[in-house]
């Protein structure tokens, strides 16, 4: 073969900024998109993409990922797998592609304005590669959920979801909004590249893979592993911009841009992927907890990458350490009782085997979430249906958009952390959102909560009902129930101590 | 007051998408994962959670939504190549492989050490310096693609940048390539003094450089589509190609010729977006005056490159005859050149 | 929403979430046990037949003393979106 | 296993997460011969495999032909590599796996 290498000619086409004469260099790089930070160009231009790419190696291996997925998506079309499939595994992916598939694709913008305004020519061509790679995302996580409409408009939400009001949309969008769509190149590739694609993206698409395989669905399965092949190559874009950001003093600019987002993507992220691998996933099909998963990627992976980096763990590792233990649980809770409001069929997942796995995997789970869990129970065995709904509305955190709350019981520790800021009182599900909002209130003091909008006119009356219908329940599709319209509450009356 | 879901009237079942639901055919994969995908276009004030004094949100506002380039449903945009990124990659893939293909035969044959004497001094002046070029106009089209208007618009913006980032690459393969067998010559080394100061680039320089940096969204599309990139793609691609192959150097006549296939993909979702806001009579006007404000700039680039361009005489004149020829296909006549 | 209500954060003894709901300047603290009460226990916190309900100002060290239960949202100066212990007590 | 002061006890370990099959099998089999002073922890997951040594490890491109017995280009591996633990060095002849901090 006569073909170069590709390190033979690889740096001259990334050697391409040149001296502008027919516009300034601040009018080509204006500080609000390129560097707020102002580190000089040529410190830039030691950006070092570690995980390198050509067009010609990118069209060839994403053609071969994608032979890889939909071939499989082929071979099982036809298998009905989806007709058998537990409903509540379809409802993990009703979860999933409403609240991802038109995200990834969003993500395309963020990248793009790393191609156009990063002022590192490596770091302009990764961000081209980047916006392929979500664009491939947010189609391909289209085009699996779109053959399933048919069978269920509940799939309808993969495309409407970010489209509508709902709160958990609100959440996901009000987190995508700041970290990626508002943010300058550095302080992006900090926030999107590194603690949500190098930090998070794993437990999802890599840790869900290993349960949905065992459930059967390798389309699922071989889908998200190969979207995360992407995001393992893209995230790189982080890890460099760091480097130069702690090399010319800005290490505490870097290290507050990682503790905000990380803490942003984790308790949404934390929903996503720790709600079906604890609740959703039948019993016999989990490979590990969402605890152990959170241990293998982020707490040990990726911990050892903010300090090989030269960052520090987030000020509130503490904190976050609790909230592996509880977050998902209390969201559990409430989008159980609060199923018609969401755009799934909501399992609950604690039958009395599930509830033994829940206390072996999170001691004490029994103790809290299980007195919860004890009145619901309590109703449903005793025909009680009415009272197994949630029936009024839940404080939300005026940061991450989720319903406040925290573990149920003799601990009694929900509490919102409030603040007064220019004569409106905004409320916060923690300590670390609090201290978020402190961080640039500008950016944060306008946004209004699904709460605040009952009270601002924008939902009018706020009745449950008006309330459900903006949040495009009983109008995109049904809201939920029940996955299994309370079949596994007979474990109860054939094993009647283990309710109480 | 109710709480519990109300199921005495079951919803229809859908057979695809319900934002489709209302077209009688069908839809094709390409509509199903292409069309209305941007949640930040629903409020023209506040496209972002974020608030107001926001600098990211100013510039939305400022560039994207207040452009004055307007249509009332950006969302109904389509590709007329309906391209989706499975198949482009597949397409493009098969097309790298042509190119591979023609790289390994012309290496073998030992093409770089058998042209004309003078020609890789040309080489060195008219081709490999446009890297800087070709990247120029991938990081205006990628700035469409973060201003983009609606999520099928914003696509044939991606896929207008990567195949400029194709060529990036295929440049700097072929100068390292130039470099190896004719190493006085400069090749690696002097592209970006030549790009910044050979009076042959100064056109193109200042015609990218006021593209790059103008931020409407609409008067960039215009300046970018309709005037720089028409201008690079007859000039620095189409003229330069002839004048290889009068050279005799295939292999940059025909590695041209493969890079105008994706010049004509882009004019042809060009032409249809034009078509798309022709709905609009202020639009047609406002295209029209920004035609007639950035075409001297590109007529002067094409004359300063062209001008120098070796063996061809009439490099210039087709050049910006073939630019005005593609404007008259969308409807734009200009004066006929003197 | 009514002139004289006001929306209040409800922190309910054992209870998994914040609550909003929106009290009547008029209602006295039984009132607004009450009308917490009747959407949490009995759903997701075990009713205390035994016990009576008393209200509280949140506080950092969980502390504060309760509000007098004849003590009306007007009196108590309550304001919107305050947050609110409403906790088991002997009666 | 080694652990810096302030690490909280999370090791330095560096490699690959692979998806399950012929690449991963090939990488495991390879990895083991071009790092021949390390022990490798290889965890078998159903649709993952993480391969891990102290420090980090390395996987050229020699090898991986002479494990699958035909030609292979390093970028093929992205099909397969999901995930990987510590900091990534692409090359024509190699991919590394290793630890900043470990970088004369």
């Amino acid at each position: 073969m006569a073909l170069l290498e590709r390190s033979e000619w690889y740096d001259l086409a990334r050697t391409t900024n040149w001296t502008p004469k027919y516009a300034t260099e601040d009018e080509l790089y204006p500080a609000d998109m390129s560097d707020p930070y102002g580190i000089s160009t040529e410190e830039w231009e030691t950006f070092d993409e570690p995980y390198k790419v050509t067009f010609r190696e990118y069209v060839a291996v994403q053609r071969e990922k994608d032979t890889g997925a939909y071939s499989v998506k082929t071979a099982l079309q036809h298998s009905d797998y989806y007709d058998v499939a537990d409903p509540a595994y379809l409802s993990m992916l009703k979860m999933h592609y409403g609240a991802i598939a038109l995200s990834e694709y969003a993500a395309c913008q963020p990248d793009a304005r790393t191609a156009r305004f990063s002022k590192a020519p490596g770091m302009r061509n990764m961000g081209l590669f980047a916006f392929l790679d979500e664009m491939r995302h947010g189609q391909i996580q289209l085009w699996f959920p779109h053959a399933l409409v048919r069978k269920d408009r509940q799939f309808d939400w993969a495309h409407e979801a970010q489209h509508s009001n709902n709160w958990a949309v609100l959440s996901g969008r009000h987190l995508m909004d700041d970290v990626m769509m508002t943010r300058d190149v550095p302080t992006c590739a900090i926030m999107l590249s590194f603690a949500f694609e190098t930090g998070l993206t794993n437990v999802q698409l890599v840790g869900l893979s290993e349960d949905a395989a065992k459930v059967g669905d390798h389309t699922f399965s071989n889908l998200i592993t190969s979207i995360q092949s992407d995001e393992a190559r893209h995230a790189q874009i982080g890890t460099p911009v760091i480097e130069i950001m702690v090399r010319n003093g800005k290490k505490a600019e870097a290290q507050q841009a990682l503790d905000i987002a990380f803490w942003r993507v984790w308790r949404v992220f934390a929903i996503l992927t720790g709600v079906p691998m604890d609740y959703q996933f039948p019993l016999e099909k989990r490979a590990m907890s969402f605890k152990e998963y959170m241990h293998e990627f982020v707490i040990t992976q990726f911990q050892r990458q903010i300090l090989d980096v030269g960052l520090d763990r987030p000020w509130y590792w503490d904190h976050f350490l609790d909230d592996v233990e509880n977050h998902h649980h209390c969201q559990q809770c409430g989008i159980w009782s609060w199923r018609q409001t969401v755009w799934w069929n909501p399992t609950a997942g604690v039958g009395p085997r599930e509830r033994e796995w829940l206390e072996e995997k999170y001691p004490g789970w029994n103790a809290s979430f299980g007195t919860y869990w004890d009145v619901v129970i309590d109703n449903i065995l005793n025909g009680r249906d009415e009272l197994a709904w949630g029936d009024s509305m839940t404080a939300v955190c005026n940061m991450c958009q989720i319903p406040i709350s925290h573990r149920p019981g003799p601990e009694w520790r929900a509490r919102a952390h409030q603040l007064d800021y220019e004569g409106r009182r905004y409320s916060f599900c923690t300590p670390v959102c609090k201290w978020i909002f402190g961080t640039d209130p500008v950016r944060y003091k306008d946004h209004h909560s699904i709460v605040d909008r009952m009270y601002s006119g924008e939902i009018e009356p706020p009745t449950f009902d008006n309330i459900l219908k903006y949040m495009g329940c009983g109008e995109v599709s049904e809201g939920g129930r029940d996955a299994h319209d309370y079949a596994w509450i007979e474990a109860y009356r054939t094993q009647p101590q283990a309710a109480e | 007051m109710s709480y519990l879901p109300d199921t005495s009237k079951p919803m229809e079942p859908l057979k695809t998408w319900s934002h489709l639901a209302g077209d009688r055919r069908r839809p094709t994969e390409y509509e199903v994962v292409s069309t209305n995908l941007l949640w930040s276009t629903k409020d023209p004030k506040a496209p972002w959670a974020m608030g107001p004094g926001t600098p990211l949100t100013k510039w939305f506002v400022k560039y994207r939504n207040e452009s004055p380039l307007v249509h009332d449903d950006w969302d109904a945009f389509r590709d007329p190549d309906k391209l989706v990124y499975r198949t482009y990659t597949m397409m493009q893939d098969g097309q790298e492989n042509y190119i591979d293909g023609l790289l390994d035969e012309h290496s073998k044959n030992d093409h770089d050490a058998t042209m004309p004497e003078a020609w890789p001094r040309e080489l060195a002046r008219f081709y490999t310096p446009s890297r800087y070029l070709i990247h120029a106009v991938q990081m205006a089209s990628a700035y469409l693609v973060q201003l983009a208007r609606s999520s099928t618009i914003e696509n044939c913006c991606m896929f207008q940048a990567a195949d400029q980032y194709r060529w990036v690459c295929r440049i700097a393969y072929r100068t390292s390539e130039l470099a190896k067998a004719h190493p006085d010559l400069g090749f690696g080394e002097k592209e970006r003094q030549i790009w910044e100061d050979d009076p042959a680039w100064d056109g193109f320089r200042e015609l990218v450089e006021r593209t790059l940096v103008t931020y409407d969204w609409g008067e960039h599309f215009a300046a970018l589509q309709l005037v720089a990139k028409p201008c690079v793609d007859e000039a620095a691609i189409r003229q330069l190609g002839r004048a290889a192959k009068n050279q005799g150097d295939t292999l940059l006549g025909m590695l041209s010729d493969a890079q105008l296939i994706d010049s004509e993909r882009s004019r042809r979702w060009t032409k249809a977006l034009v078509e798309f806001v022709d709905q609009n009579d202020r639009n047609r006007a406002l295209l029209k005056e920004w035609i007639e404000k950035w075409t001297p700039l590109g007529d002067r680039a094409i004359d300063a490159y062209c001008a120098a361009l070796p063996g061809i005489e009439d490099a210039a004149d087709q050049a910006k005859a073939a630019v005005r020829r593609f404007r008259a296909d969308l409807g734009f006549r200009q004066p006929q050149l003197g | 929403m009514a002139v004289n209500s006001t929306p209040i954060l409800c922190r309910f003894q054992y209870d998994c979430h914040i609550r909003l709901f929106d009290v009547d300047q008029a209602d006295d603290m039984d009132a607004v046990a009450a009308k917490c009460a009747a959407h949490i226990v009995g759903r997701q916190v075990a009713s205390q037949p035994d016990k009576i309900l008393r209200v509280r100002r949140t506080t950092d060290d969980d502390n504060a003393p309760p509000f007098p239960r004849d003590m009306t949202v007007e009196a108590a100066e309550l304001t919107r979106f305050e947050q609110l212990d409403v906790y088991f007590d002997v009666a | 296993m080694s652990d810096a002061p302030d690490s909280g006890g999370i090791g330095d370990m560096a490699g690959p997460v692979l998806r399950g099959g012929e690449i991963a099998q090939a990488v495991i089999e390879a990895v083991h011969t071009d790092n021949p002073d390390k022990e490798i922890v290889i965890s078998d997951h159903t649709t993952y495999v993480r391969v891990e040594a102290e420090g980090g490890c390395i996987i050229r491109r020699d090898t991986m032909e002479e494990v699958l017995g035909r030609p292979f280009r390093m970028p093929e591996l992205e099909v397969n590599l999901t995930a990987f633990s510590g900091q990534i060095e692409t090359n024509d002849d190699y991919t590394r796996f290793y630890l900043k901090k470990d970088r004369v």
